[in-house]
């Protein structure tokens, strides 16, 4: 079942050179590997379940010398999660590109991406991330210039200058890391790391890289072109995964490599420029005169959302109650996974069949795109966080979490955030049921709209309704 | 008396690292800031030299300043004589001169607490007794991975999965190039003293590109250094004003381009059919599986850092399928990225469209 | 012996080294730099080769210390040219 | 600790810092690559430095590896950057 580590890096990278190779049938080979990929992302997960944290050392060599792969529950989660994501944008994009020479430039470059997705949710060595974030941020910056305006070429080029930056912040702090303790291997490190004063300045470094390339408020300025600009289901990849990787990096190295050396001082730092996030986010995202605009700014305010949950799990002593709230946090990331994507898939469309996106006219889209404005509902139910979705499962442990340590501000941010998320939410849909005065027959495109529709679905009522398995999942691997 | 010369050519050779590296930041002009870059990417190969990193210093020669600095020469050179494509920098550029002052000395400030931090934790760290658990295990596997030189063992085989992702990593850079637009045009003819140099320099680098590769195994060298020679070679050639560098056409020019990483994990794949772990070459095999994987590798890097001088899809050997004049569809829909037509900015020698035999 | 002859080659080649730096500084004009540069390095890096030759232990890495020198020759002068060839279009403006 | 050891390390934490600040204040798009570049270099001193073991002492390979990957990491980032300051270019003098 360890194999599941491998085959889950080598399938994309050889969907990616297939596709390089057989240019005319790109998009055939494309979505066969992406299905392999996908069966292996659920043998992954099995395995996870049955056998617990899973491990597979390359080459055969002991950990320290060689790069060993790892898997316990959080990350099973999220390669599934992006297994789903990224075969639903695959189907998407088959449509969604019009020409041949547009296609063949994109698959390879979407598998590559796929490949460092996951190479980066398995690593179990600092260097190893370095190089997968390089491979992360290079394959989303070409994705992204694929957008023909000038603007995305700028949004491009500002988004793989700060990713450099953030890349080699994480590389000076791993530098710092492999000075005081010899090793890169994260689970030894996590054995022997103590706080001190190699290990603080090297998760400062670390973690200021990695918040430049989550996008954390102060320094999110470069998110919202890049992710506006880009075309449509590579703006879903972006902002469901990429964005993510690197918010489980800083998770993975806050709770787990790094624990006993994380102070309270700087989990509540995390927690307030979280904060800070969720209501710049909102209130940027409702002031946004295009929905593409509007859900970058969203997904500011939601990974804010994320970064509140970092001064509640320190403080929470480990037992019942801090499980809960890992559970909570997970399920809140795969929900906005789940919903962005399919937010983004679902605007994709409204941009291309009435060539513009801007939330001013969208009358009648109601009437000319049902599937697509359902689809849209659907995602705001779960980027607000009404009952049916994940993300209020995720935010009621949130606010359980913040009656049990005390710690009441954080109640107050998410109620204003959740009331700000409804405000820019409604505001779309409210505007998509304006009538227009002579209605047109409603459009529906399947192969576009199938997988927004399963996206908003899957965060909006699967999660929800079907949110137990994630918290035995965290247990059996904990 | 042998430590005080040591020590004095240290200080120097610091202070000229240093300084270079200061020079090529602070000068407004790109031109002369590129050649400071590439003064600087010298000099740092000399101090990879004396720090006994001699592999390193081959690829810092080779790739940091070498390529490295062809590509940057050859971005500046279409430049437009002005300082650079000025843009507010990424921090938020306050109009005032007054605040714009006060961000620059707060991020002088930044970085010079960065750098008291990042050398108060080296030197903490520097004591610590840990650090040569790796090297000695390095050393106690030498034997079993099929290459004498440890640098090479490390990276073809202890960590060959990061060198299988670093080769990823170079064709994703290569396939956004690509997606990026048109080759630049080619060079004017050079003059006989540049292209006879051309000629003969051509071949003398393939030649210690194979040696720098079969010399790799037990001695500094392999792939990436032989790799960026080749490179050098053709790069040479397109200098010169040759149409015809070297580069394979059509399918061939995609199989060399995907060849490094597709040789590197058919092997590690195949082990793993066989029972073995993902790319654990079995000892009797390591040498010879090593030098498939550079041979492969050394092709690779060669093809994409070229197409990469190159600066986007050379037009006559990459061919795409799909309409030959990309029709443009609904608006922000995704219509074929318009083929970038040849910047108005002059290049080295005005190229023209169609290369001249020379 | 030999390592008194080393001493004098090399010595005398960062003589030259010297002279070149300094026709760097001081010479007016681009083309009379560009002489100092390639005649005097040059002949400054033959003599260095030459004295670290006689150290090394076996023939082999002499003649690559040897080949590196005639690669800087060809490249230094091939070069200077260029350079020279550029400014002087500049100047006439061809 | 060796003499060689924290003064090139020191050396690295410096061309780090010149490398970021430049970086951010930069105006022009070009010497920002070049400022990230020298950067990289700066941390690829450190890595190199901690490596070294004294003069006639075989040094640890491992950083040595790393620093070889970061360089063609750097190289393969350098030339994307250029491609598309080279595109911004193109569409700004036909924009």
């Amino acid at each position: 079942m360890a194999d599941a580590l491998v085959w889950l890096v080598a399938l994309p990278l050889a969907g990616a050179l297939a596709t390089l190779l057989l240019p005319r049938a790109a998009t055939a080979v494309a979505l066969a590997t992406g299905l392999a990929t996908g069966t292996a992302a659920a043998a992954l997960l099995y395995g996870v379940a049955t056998q617990g944290p899973l491990h597979y050392a390359i080459g055969g060599w002991t950990a320290g010398l060689g790069i060993a792969l790892r898997a316990d529950g959080l990350s099973a989660l999220l390669v599934t999660m992006t297994a789903l994501v990224v075969l639903a944008a695959s189907v998407y994009s088959s449509a969604y590109f019009g020409d041949g020479s547009q296609r063949a430039r994109f698959w390879p470059l979407w598998m590559l991406l796929w490949t460092a997705l996951n190479a980066l949710l398995l690593s179990g060595d600092l260097f190893n991330l370095y190089v997968t974030l390089e491979l992360l941020g290079l394959s989303a910056v070409a994705l992204a210039a694929l957008g023909t305006t000038t603007a995305a070429v700028q949004a491009a080029l500002r988004y793989l200058l700060v990713g450099l930056l953030g890349s080699m912040l994480f590389l000076a702090g791993v530098s710092l890391i492999y000075t005081g303790y010899g090793t890169l291997d994260m689970a030894t490190l996590a054995a022997v790391v103590e706080p001190g004063p190699v290990v603080w300045p090297a998760l400062a470094l670390m973690t200021a890289g990695l918040l430049l390339k989550t996008a954390l408020f102060p320094l999110h300025f470069w998110l919202p072109p890049a992710h506006a600009s880009a075309p449509a289901p590579v703006s879903a990849v972006l902002s469901a995964l990429v964005v993510k990787a690197a918010f489980y990096l800083v998770l993975r190295l806050w709770v787990d490599v790094f624990a006993d050396a994380v102070t309270a001082a700087a989990a509540a730092l995390l927690g307030v420029l979280g904060a800070a996030a969720v209501l710049w986010g909102s209130w940027r995202a409702l002031r946004a005169a295009r929905l593409k605009l509007l859900a970058a700014y969203s997904t500011v305010a939601q990974l804010g959302y994320l970064f509140m949950f970092f001064p509640l799990l320190h403080a929470l002593p480990p037992g019942p109650a801090r499980d809960l709230a890992v559970g909570g946090l997970v399920i809140l990331a795969l929900t906005h996974g789940f919903a962005k994507a399919g937010l983004f898939l679902a605007i994709g469309v409204i941009q291309q069949r009435s060539g513009h996106d801007t939330i001013g006219e969208l009358d009648g889209t109601a009437q000319r795109l049902p599937a697509t404005t359902f689809a849209i509902a659907l995602a705001g139910v779960a980027l607000i966080g009404l009952p049916p979705s994940g993300a209020f499962l995720g935010k009621w442990q949130l606010l359980a979490a913040s009656f049990a340590t005390g710690q009441w501000w954080w109640i107050v941010v998410t109620a204003i955030g959740s009331l700000l998320a409804a405000a820019y939410t409604f505001r779309v849909l409210g505007r998509a049921f304006g009538h227009r005065p002579y209605p047109n027959q409603p459009v529906t495109v399947a192969r576009e709209e199938w997988p927004a529709l399963l996206l908003g679905a899957a965060a909006a009522v699967l999660l929800g309704l079907a949110g137990a398995p994630v918290w035995k999942l965290l247990e059996a691997s904990a | 008396m042998n430590t005080i010369t040591l020590l004095v050519f240290d200080g120097l050779l610091l202070i000229s690292i240093v300084s270079l590296a200061w020079a090529a930041l602070a000068t407004r002009d790109a031109r002369r800031s590129v050649i400071l870059f590439m003064a600087f990417g010298l000099v740092l190969a000399l101090a990879w030299g004396r720090l006994l990193a001699p592999d390193v210093a081959l690829a810092e020669a080779a790739i940091g300043a070498g390529l490295s600095g062809a590509l940057l020469l050859a971005a500046v050179s279409e430049q437009p004589h002005a300082a650079g494509v000025v843009r507010p920098s990424i921090s938020q550029n306050p109009g005032r001169a007054g605040t714009r002052t006060a961000v620059r000395w707060a991020i002088t400030l930044l970085c010079a607490g960065l750098a008291g931090i990042l050398g108060w934790a080296l030197l903490q760290g520097l004591d610590s007794s840990a650090r040569d658990t790796l090297a000695q295990a390095v050393a106690a596997n030498l034997a079993i991975s099929g290459v004498s030189n440890p640098v090479t063992a490390v990276l073809l085989n202890f960590r060959a999965y990061d060198t299988l992702l670093e080769l990823a990593v170079l064709l994703t850079a290569v396939l956004g190039i690509f997606a990026l637009g048109q080759a630049r045009p080619g060079y004017q003819c050079a003059g006989p003293v540049f292209d006879s140099l051309a000629r003969w320099l051509a071949p003398v680098l393939v030649l210690i590109a194979g040696y720098l590769l079969w010399v790799g195994a037990h001695a500094p060298g392999g792939a990436f250094q032989a790799g960026a020679t080749l490179a050098a070679a053709a790069i040479v050639l397109r200098l010169a004003g040759r149409s015809h560098i070297g580069l394979p056409a059509g399918g061939s020019l995609r199989l060399v381009t995907v060849a490094g990483v597709a040789v590197f994990l058919l092997v590690g794949l195949v082990l793993l059919l066989l029972g073995r772990p993902f790319l654990g070459y079995p000892p009797a095999w390591a040498g010879a599986l090593i030098l498939v994987i550079e041979t492969a590798a050394m092709l690779t890097i060669a093809t994409t850092l070229v197409l990469a001088f190159l600066g986007g899809r050379p037009q006559a050997l990459w061919r795409e399928p799909g309409v030959r004049r990309d029709a443009p569809p609904a608006s922000d829909a995704p219509g074929a990225a318009a083929p970038a037509n040849e910047s108005a900015a002059p290049s080295l020698a005005a190229g023209t469209q169609e290369q001249t035999r020379c | 012996m030999i390592d008194v002859l080393a001493a004098v080659l090399i010595l005398l080649g960062l003589g030259f080294y010297l002279a070149g730096s300094i026709g760097l500084l001081r010479l007016p004009d681009l083309y009379a730099r560009l002489h100092a540069l390639t005649k005097a390095d040059n002949l400054g890096l033959g003599l260095l080769t030459a004295g670290l030759a006689l150290h090394a232990q076996d023939l082999f890495t002499s003649a690559k210390l040897l080949l590196i020198w005639l690669a800087v020759l060809a490249a230094s002068a091939a070069s200077a040219h260029l350079i020279a060839r550029h400014a002087r279009r500049r100047e006439t403006g061809t | 600790m060796l003499t060689a050891q924290w003064l090139y390390g020191l050396t690295g934490c410096v061309v780090v810092a010149l490398g970021l600040r430049a970086a951010l204040l930069h105006p022009s798009l070009l010497q920002r690559i070049v400022a990230i570049n020298v950067m990289g270099s700066g941390v690829f001193l450190v890595l190199i430095a901690v490596a070294y073991r004294g003069p006639g002492v075989a040094p640890d390979p491992v950083p040595h590896a790393l620093v070889l990957t970061g360089i063609v990491v750097a190289v393969s980032a350098t030339a994307l950057a250029l491609a598309l300051v080279r595109r911004l270019r193109a569409e700004r003098n036909d924009g």
